[in-house]
């Protein structure tokens, strides 16, 4: 099994979500992370003092999929998180050694 | 002779006791309170809006407020305040007479004959702020600050101080008979009618309907609605212009129907959807005070009961028709102050009683239907002015600064895009 | 013959004169502006209990004070008012003869001769109103909100006018001679003691007490406790039911105790725990609030500094009790508004003076014992019926409606399981 | 006969109304509005400074406010009053006649002969709360607790209560002819040449200036400026000490100021970097309402524009100032309160008119310098002995307490290792 | 070294905690997340909009583990937090490269 | 490719930034976390009740790196986040199977 772990721009979780939705994913996390890359950032005023705002509000996914789903589930949020634009964030891919589902204790891609 | 001393010296205390009662220290005290308190339902509505947009916009949305708060203060004292208050032209200005509050001063003046001018000036200035103040609530999370700025100076000066007069400052509205106790069409049925034109306008938020947007922070909205009870009784009771039975009157009718439309519109919500909400009940709270605003120094208590609980109900009904009608109000300025204001207007013409105010009139319900008929007609006016003229400023403001904001920066949030400002660093 | 004129016109005068005294608009500006300062004591409760419970029940809690505010106010004006202050039947009850505010005008009235009877209706309502929102601390994090409503209802009908009557209405109490300034024993004492007999029947929270369940936004209760102590000023000064000195004498007291209580509190804190808290100096704050509330108008300003540093001193010691016997009084209303007025009544009849107040009676320290015990007689009287009242009412609405929500509904939190909504957005 | 009996009962009726007059019920009405909206700016300020700082800081920024309101108000009922106000002592500090308000009853004084003397002390005591409560905002973020409390008691005794003798107590300054309505001087320079001499002897925050320390909260900064601005209505008013012209002017000029300020320093961030700010805005309005304070009730409504907007422009232009010369004055006490607090003094000197208040005088703009010249002397004399005592008071404090926390606890944040709590459980 | 991620309701944190406590497990980092699965969410109404929530608070807790000891602190984990109810999560198991303790540049099993 | 885990102190966090910079890495992505380790926590009052708030907050840095830079990565993260007090976090190192820019749909070291 893999883990995909998507960081994208918030305005386009919900497409993501309805594209995995599509492909019968039935689960993720999410979470709110700040990135820093090329994507300019902005410069936040307050009274005499200046900071850049290099860190940008993005969203975090993470989907554990089969290994056999793993092209089909990135090519789903390449192309539904794209906008064009720098900072629309990347893809990361991880080996998951093992899946557990808590309430039945099912392992492996069963548990997914 | 001592007799003739005596007989002086009592009428030189007759004088005293009649200067003194000609400038009420007690009335002119309820006015500095109620100026105050209708100044303090600017952050209200503030953080009453601020809650319900995202969060990447809440500061923004706060200034809205805030600004105009700031702008039509200066703008009122400059030449606001003659053009609705000063002497009247022709039933639909008043003249430039009082401008830059020349001739304004510490002493009483025909509107309010117990209370110092500058206070009935400041009084009403406070109204001149929020009128439009509630019409951001209809473009908020899209619009440029500067187009904020110039709209509230022009709105407040084409709209507003017209409108003002016509009724409260001897125009041709008052003339004609129609009441308005506190501003239920000045203030609530002028403002919502300009948000519809501004949500036309402007155009959606990018996302609308479909994305979700719920409210970032609904205890700030709670904060604000409470804010605003507390507000309006400056707001309606201040507006007897004087302490006293009356404004006691307008103060009880505002709270009665205020908590009347808040469980009306909760009832209504628990019994369409299961469960009646936060946002549901204060929002129905509003609804209630707006809708008792033209009604409550010529209504009995009782009367508030009914004001109040079809104000919740027909406002819960009414802030569905955006979606169905596809504008994008998005804080239902329309629904709940077009909707609530123009039922108070006329619940004036159903509930009035003469014997409340002799100052006011008979409604329907005391036998007397030509002052529903004249309330119809001055909402009618309202409505019709408000429009064009709003029409015309956001068109005036729209060439001069542009209306809203890129599309990228509606993205990312106006707060850090037009304020560079987050409004929280968790 | 031109002196006759003149008395003639003095008389005039004097009639004027004596007319305007009967009302006076200086009374009626201040208790307009207490009364609204009370409402707002509504939502500083809301927010003071609010920012104390978890993040998932936020609204829930502002919601049970809201909705208070509405069901009580109406309840008031339709046969709460005239159940607590209508004319007297049997020491017991007030007649229905004011039903429906029927009678209940412009003009002054029998309990406050210089305002509007209106406004001492509102201003009476607000205390209604106030009185069970304080219970819901007892309960919060699991009632359901029906059950509360209901609740509200009922125990204001049942509980609290009775009660009212009996120390303010004309009932035994007062003619007993026990002194209540502002409610410490119609407020207070009966609140903690409802709010005792609901952490029982509802039983507590699931985990308590081995779960962490700390405040999820102190800052939210910060500024709760100061709109609070700014809202309780009205609740104290305005029950002189007049502008002038006795206002001033409890508006003083009031300040002095709440900040004496504080600093009582935050010593205690310090000395036993080596820190002093926020969440300690603002409770020491409401408990000091709480104390001088039936002493207000009754004691000088040098007495309140023992009698707020002893309430504070006291509520901290109390707040720890329901962890050692078990019951689940989730935000102290018990430890702070039972021990805090119970201390303010006895208080009140150790440091009353006669000479600061006519309308009062001399205390302890001034030689007079028999106060105390009328004090602890009339304490121990609503301690008892609220407690049997209290039960009745929960039992009923227990049957009707069910108190408790489901232990999922719990554990999700009420905002989403029983209002659909999420406090934050962030 | 007849006649003489009439006469007597119209001297009885005379005297009757010579005694009402003597306390008015509509002065004593806004007086205690006035007192209750000047201790509502306690929590304005805590929830105003509260907002600006670090997340792991707020409670213990909150803390410094309320607990200062809690111990200049048994401070001030004990010795402070006596001091500040108490008979005369050699032009330089009041007699201890007062002490414990001995003689200080309901009856009026001879400061304000129409309310109670209860009633003013209690004003002034709002104003001693709140001066030392704007120095917090030079050492938030790292300052111990105790010192805190310290310094407060302290500060009132030693500066604030001499300096308000000066210059309302009867003291030289007011003899030597300087106007302060409602502590341009007293309160605001007062407290920022004390914030910089804090700001120096603490020294600066960790991190400062390199690392970003952005305002945690916004929002919670805007609703603190919000009631600042509504309790300042009874700071700037409630200084005319009684209701009626001279009250509303100030209130009128109040609000004029606060409004060009915000829009005089939103328009220089507008010009200098682009975009106005939702920060800027509000320290803009709070710098307008320092600059009017001393000006309030002596200059006309139209001269408060530009006073405000001046305002506006040169805070913005000060709070700059700290990161060139490197002192760490975290919140811009010096900034808003010094600069804004010295323009406002030196524009009474400019724009007063005696026609307005006939207890003022006639400024520059009058053709009269003399005016300037003493409010310069008056500021001058405050700069001073405000330096030097502070620097005594924060010596003595660090000696017996110790005035800074340590790095660890600076770095974990005060909420947690000074209080024991977080300010949110998110 | 072994990574092991479990995503859990907040109700089981201390539960769970208190199991790996009990294993002599020294330390972990916890996060807030929002989780999308089988679990059915709640409709959030504000005015007349409905919004159906379908991402849930999860709390996410991440144990580094010496190889050995996996097995028993899978077991922990899943024993404490379960309820039986559909929700209970999931856990992940990832293989780790490395671990450095900062204060003390400790590699591996050491650094733990 | 490799997949560098910091859980740091808040107060480091801008030290560690630059480092990378210096580095010449083009980005990171930042998230809150609490930690539980041997650092001791602090005890919270309110009112009677008493909490061990044995979960501090840090904050953790995840940044992906080509194989070849893996190590300078490691030192100057160690080097800038150490204070050298118990608490200071630690670095965890994964294997990453793939990176994609959503972007540019570019993979592998070119996504970084
Ligand atoms: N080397 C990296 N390691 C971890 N996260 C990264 C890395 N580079 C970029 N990111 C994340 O991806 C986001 C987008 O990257 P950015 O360079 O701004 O745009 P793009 O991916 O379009 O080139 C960043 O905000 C950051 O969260
Ligand atoms: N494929 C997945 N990838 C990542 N996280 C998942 C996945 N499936 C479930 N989860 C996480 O596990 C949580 C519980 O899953 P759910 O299907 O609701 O219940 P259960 O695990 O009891 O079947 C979800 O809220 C989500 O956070
Ligand atoms: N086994 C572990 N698994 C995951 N995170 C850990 C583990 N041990 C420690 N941590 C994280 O590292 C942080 C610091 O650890 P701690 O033991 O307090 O100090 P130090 O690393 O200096 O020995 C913890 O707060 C926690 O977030």
């Amino acid at each position: 099994m893999k883990m995909v772990v998507a960081v994208l721009r918030h305005t386009e979780l919900q497409r993501v979500q309805e594209a995995l939705l599509a492909l019968g994913i039935q689960g993720m996390t999410v979470s709110e992370v700040k990135g820093f890359g090329r994507q300019g950032g902005y410069t936040e005023l307050y009274r005499a003092a200046e900071y850049a705002v290099r860190f940008l509000p993005k969203v975090k996914v993470e989907v554990a999929v089969p290994d056999g789903r793993l092209q089909e589930v990135l090519q789903a949020i390449q192309g539904s998180a794209r906008t064009g634009q720098v900072g629309d964030g990347k893809i990361f891919v991880y080996d998951l050694l093992q899946v557990i589902r808590i309430r039945t204790a099912e392992k492996g891609e069963e548990a997914l | 002779m001592r007799s003739a001393t005596v007989l002086a010296s009592v009428l030189l205390l007759a004088s005293r006791a009649w200067a003194s009662e000609d400038l009420s220290a007690g009335d002119t005290a309820w006015m500095l309170a109620s100026t105050a308190l209708v100044m303090l339902m600017g952050p209200g509505l503030a953080l009453f809006y601020g809650g319900m947009v995202r969060r990447k916009n809440v500061l923004a949305t706060l200034m809205h407020t805030f600004v105009i708060l700031c702008v039509v203060s200066v703008v009122w004292v400059l030449w606001g305040y003659t053009l609705a208050f000063g002497p009247d032209r022709w039933g639909l200005i008043g003249s430039l007479r009082w401008l830059g509050l020349k001739g304004v001063g510490q002493g009483p003046s025909g509107y309010a004959p117990t209370v110092p001018h500058l206070v009935f000036m400041a009084f009403q200035g406070m109204f001149a702020v929020i009128t439009p103040a509630l019409v951001t609530g209809a473009f908020a999370e899209r619009m440029r600050f500067s187009a904020v700025v110039l709209f509230a100076a022009l709105w407040a000066t084409v709209v507003y101080s017209p409108v003002a007069h016509w009724l409260w400052g001897g125009g041709w509205l008052s003339n004609l008979g129609a009441l308005d106790f506190a501003g239920g069409t000045v203030v609530h049925i002028n403002s919502a009618v300009a948000a519809l034109m501004a949500a036309l306008v402007v155009g959606r938020r990018r996302g609308f309907p479909k994305e979700p947007m719920p409210p970032h922070n609904l205890p700030m909205t709670v904060l604000g609605a409470g804010l605003l009870w507390f507000g309006w009784f400056g707001f309606n009771a201040g507006s007897a212009l004087a302490s006293g039975g009356l404004a006691t009157l307008a103060f009880v009718n505002t709270n009665t129907a205020a908590a009347s439309a808040a469980l009306g519109w909760a009832l209504a919500e628990r019994l369409q959807r299961g469960k009646p909400t936060a946002l549901g009940l204060v929002s129905g709270a509003v609804a209630g005070l707006v809708a008792i605003t033209p009604a409550a120094g010529f209504v009995s208590p009782l009367a508030s009961v009914p004001i109040g609980a079809v104000a919740g109900l027909l406002c819960y009904l009414a802030v569905g028709l955006k979606h169905r009608l596809g504008y994008d109000d998005s804080l239902d300025v329309l629904g709940i102050h077009g909707v609530g204001g123009l039922w108070g207007a006329l619940a004036t013409g159903l509930f009035a009683r003469l014997t409340l105010n002799p100052a006011g009139a008979d409604g329907l319900l005391m036998g007397n239907p030509s002052l529903l008929l004249r309330q119809a007609l001055a909402s009618g006016a309202v409505v019709l002015y408000s429009a064009l003229a709003t029409w015309a400023v956001l068109k005036a403001v729209g060439l001069v600064v542009g209306l809203r904001v890129s599309e990228e920066h509606e993205v990312v949030g106006l707060d850090l895009s037009q304020h560079g400002e987050s409004g929280y660093h968790f």
